[in-house]
């Protein structure tokens, strides 16, 4: 599987469940759904975005995101995203983490809601019409307590360490996003490897396995969370964060940092293509 | 002995009030706090008290955590985490907190990347210290702008955790609920009580003449240097080296 | 720790969760729970029960039971359990291995409920004055759902197959352990083997480990689920499950099973005494 | 070619009943379920159809699941298990299924183990397939004693699964919802109408002249005597042999 063909399955108008930055986003994803080009899209941030949010917002796909933040860690603010909710250029739900995570349990267990504490009194809630508050049945009368409903993304995109041929996915502890795959229709994922075991065949690399029931897509792509790290595998490229950071300030500047050639090469290399087994990373 | 470093100050008065706690969680990119925390959990290794358990956010070194990034706030709901740090980019005289942005939602301006989990935390962390170091009436406001989060809950409103302390880089306050409002501690070394009040955007309660916040003894100074720095620097060699080369000087 | 002392964590009145027989039953706490002689117990199964319950029924330390089912699988119905239903010497709470699941995590959450779908209509549901239906308030009226309260138990019991000396137990895929040792104000372990790895030191092991946060005291119990067997490491036992459940016909052939050597060899093999090296973890 | 043994029926009839699923599960200690499941595998593979998964709970060859005891009503919950087998101690006329026991509950006298996950499963698997060898008005009755899962719910009431079929050993039944009540497909070899309504608790619709069931061909019967034989003997060892001497007689 070629990351164009996969980023094809996006069309305009779906939801997204994207990774937070320490948790295995697929950088690697972000330049061919660009190129793509499916726009109107809502993103959905498990529970925080960072780089890929800022860059789809930035190349005018994102109608509209739903998150507990946005930031570029240390290096500060994410400036497309920022820009964007200064002009009202993209509709946003602020969230808190436990809240995302909330609609994606909902989902996951097949309900249509899922309780949560806290909130109450929050300009979160004010701004939140989707959401509900109910006094808590269990309760002798009062205790308010909000009702978050179950959030269904259309595709989530993340990035792990490995996958076997039969498309089961090596999560590790990085459980959100068996959460994410659990809620989603359909699930692409870039991994660093493919492994010839079945990672499903020992007890202890079972589990921290997503098993393919809930993957559509698996491709090869080397240091696909980069600039961000991959827990286990490589550190983060802070350099390249903060070299973004300072590029994207301007709308010039973010067009100048995608065109060059340290963005674009996760996509164009031939590392990518289906005719090379050997990936190169980016650099 | 060199002269007291101002974040030494800061780092002290987080382990004093942090005492008693059985499990401390700290943000990624808190050095202070976790140092502070670190400083506590080595006095009571120490001292033979019952272990301090901390865990840092994001940190390979120091996450007890496998079940992804819900766990913290499920084991928060459970009870079992006794402390956190909030900041903000706002913080009223209510402990209301802001971390989504100045001027009128949603076109924020400046817009800070957003709540992330200060609306659920704040509810049932027992022992919530606010820390942010820049104490300035643009941070420390009369009413913030956005409310990620409220100080006090009405009556009936399920609410194990709270505010305990506001801690800036000028002084320490605690928080009192019933009122609801802070009240000046201690002024840190080098700050008067005109100044705090002409830098804070909200009254406070204080003593005539407050007191001075406490300066780590020399035994914990060295413990500080020492081995806490150590620690430190595994997971935020920058900072740690920074504060080195300052108390070095 | 030694299975004694652990056993005297638990108290008259307690509440105790209890996994279900494939994913490891501490059955070598049974036999010191039934002389600690602590009654009156509340058992919790996840989601059902077999060979240990059946035991503590037939032992008298039962006042009531929440399960979706108790059965000695292939070797039948529970016995004593069977006779204590039919005369009525302990309550029941029949529940649906779903529910079961939604009480625990609502306690995992910190949250008074969970839904979940189904029910409406089963005489389980009406049984259940400890369940609420509410209307779905995210639909437009009608649409009748089941509300969970949040199950809290005292004392959650469980077999694995290794610790660290940290306390950090591995509970592989079966994550339903870990989902009582969340809910749960104290979880006790037993295990096949401690390592001298810190098991959340690798990520591939960290994958499947219940951090020591969780975990009140570990013991070793070499084969401490037989006669079940346990995963990735050893088989049921059916025949021994099979004698037992011929055995336990009657009050006086139960307790015969319970005094022979079979059922009491893993509470006093020398792998368990307090006499061998000292295996308490750190916390 | 031999006689088709009785189960054989059974194992063919499940793998029609079962054609179009992608993903079906089957309970552990289920192995006529499994071997029709692991038959339209087969089959579909060699037609070069799309793969139909099995999960078998409880196994450790065919578990695709890796977040415990609750994956299976998660993954159930979310629409993606097509099929699942259900029995029960009683099954009546309107598909009410009772897995607790007879007589009076509480004190149920036999009491059976309990209604597992049928509470849920029955409502959300859109292909529920009632199967029990035993055909007799003891299992087959008026009304249940106890309703574990209801056959039908009410306008309104969220339901996206239900049952579609009863088999036993004597005939195959489909389920009609609107009425509610089953309606006689076929009987199997070797079984009359008469025998069947006489061993049947419930009224049922039929045909004048109902139809025999239809029997495996012979290639599916060489399929099922080999490689499903071969697959089903890893799970259930002692099923596979016991099927095996009686087919080679």
């Amino acid at each position: 599987m070629d990351l164009r063909e996969m980023a094809r399955r996006v069309e305009p108008g779906m939801l997204l469940a994207l990774p937070v930055d320490y948790a295995g986003v697929s950088m690697a994803m972000t330049k061919p759904l660009i190129e793509h080009g499916a726009g109107d899209l809502r993103l959905f941030c498990v529970p925080t975005g960072g780089l890929q949010v800022d860059q789809l917002i930035g190349a005018g796909l994102v109608r509209s995101i739903e998150t507990s933040a946005v930031s570029l860690g240390e290096a500060g603010g994410a400036p497309r995203f920022n820009q964007a909710i200064r002009e009202g250029t993209i509709a946003i739900r602020d969230a808190t983490c436990p809240a995302i995570h909330a609609g994606l349990m909902a989902a996951q267990k097949g309900n249509p809601f899922q309780p949560m504490r806290g909130l109450i009194g929050s300009d979160i809630l004010r701004f939140r019409d989707d959401w509900r508050v109910i006094d808590n049945p269990f309760a002798d009368g009062g205790d308010p307590i909000v009702l978050i409903p179950a959030v269904k993304p259309d595709i989530a995109i993340f990035h792990a360490p490995m996958a076997d041929r039969h498309g089961n996915v090596w999560i590790g502890r990085r459980r959100e996003l068996a959460a994410m795959a659990y809620a989603s229709a359909q699930t692409l994922v870039t991994v660093e490897r493919i492994v010839d075991e079945n990672l499903l065949a020992s007890e202890m690399s079972a589990a921290g396995t997503l098993p393919s029931l809930y993957v559509t897509d698996v491709a090869l792509a080397p240091r696909g969370a980069w600039p961000y790290g991959l827990w286990g595998e490589y550190p983060t490229d802070t350099a390249e964060i903060l070299r973004y950071a300072k590029a994207a300030r301007t709308p010039e500047g973010f067009a100048e940092y995608m065109a060059s050639s340290g963005a674009s090469s996760m996509a164009s290399s031939p590392a990518t293509s289906p005719s090379r087994p050997a990936l190169e990373p980016a650099q | 002995m060199r002269e007291v470093h101002p974040r030494e100050i800061l780092i002290a008065t987080i382990a004093r009030l942090l005492d008693g706690v059985r499990h401390v969680a700290v943000g990624a990119s808190s050095p202070i706090p976790a140092a502070g925390a670190m400083l506590l959990r080595a006095q009571k290794k120490r001292a033979g008290a019952p272990p301090v358990r901390l865990s840092i956010l994001g940190s390979v070194e120091h996450n007890f955590f496998t079940n992804g990034s819900a766990e913290l706030f499920d084991c928060a709901g459970q009870g079992r985490i006794d402390a956190f740090f909030l900041g903000g980019g706002q913080i009223d005289g209510r402990g209301n907190i802001n971390l989504v942005g100045a001027g009128e939602y949603p076109g924020s301006t400046p817009r800070w990347p957003g709540s992330f989990g200060s609306a659920y935390l704040y509810f049932v962390v027992p022992r919530v210290i606010l820390f942010r170091e820049e104490h300035s009436s643009r941070v420390l406001v009369e009413t913030v702008d956005f409310t990620s989060a409220p100080g006090t809950s009405e009556d009936g409103v399920y609410r194990t955790g709270g505010p305990a302390a506001l801690l800036t880089g000028k002084a320490l306050f605690s928080f009192d609920k019933t009122r609801p409002g802070f009240t000046l501690e201690s002024l840190h070394p080098g700050h008067d009580l005109a100044e705090v009040k002409a830098a804070t955007g909200f009254g406070f309660a204080h003593a005539g003449s407050p007191k001075q916040t406490e300066a780590p003894d020399r035994a914990t100074l060295d413990l500080l240097r020492g081995q806490i720095m150590d620690e430190l620097s595994e997971t935020y060699p920058d900072f740690a080296s920074r504060l080195r080369s300052e108390t070095a000087a």
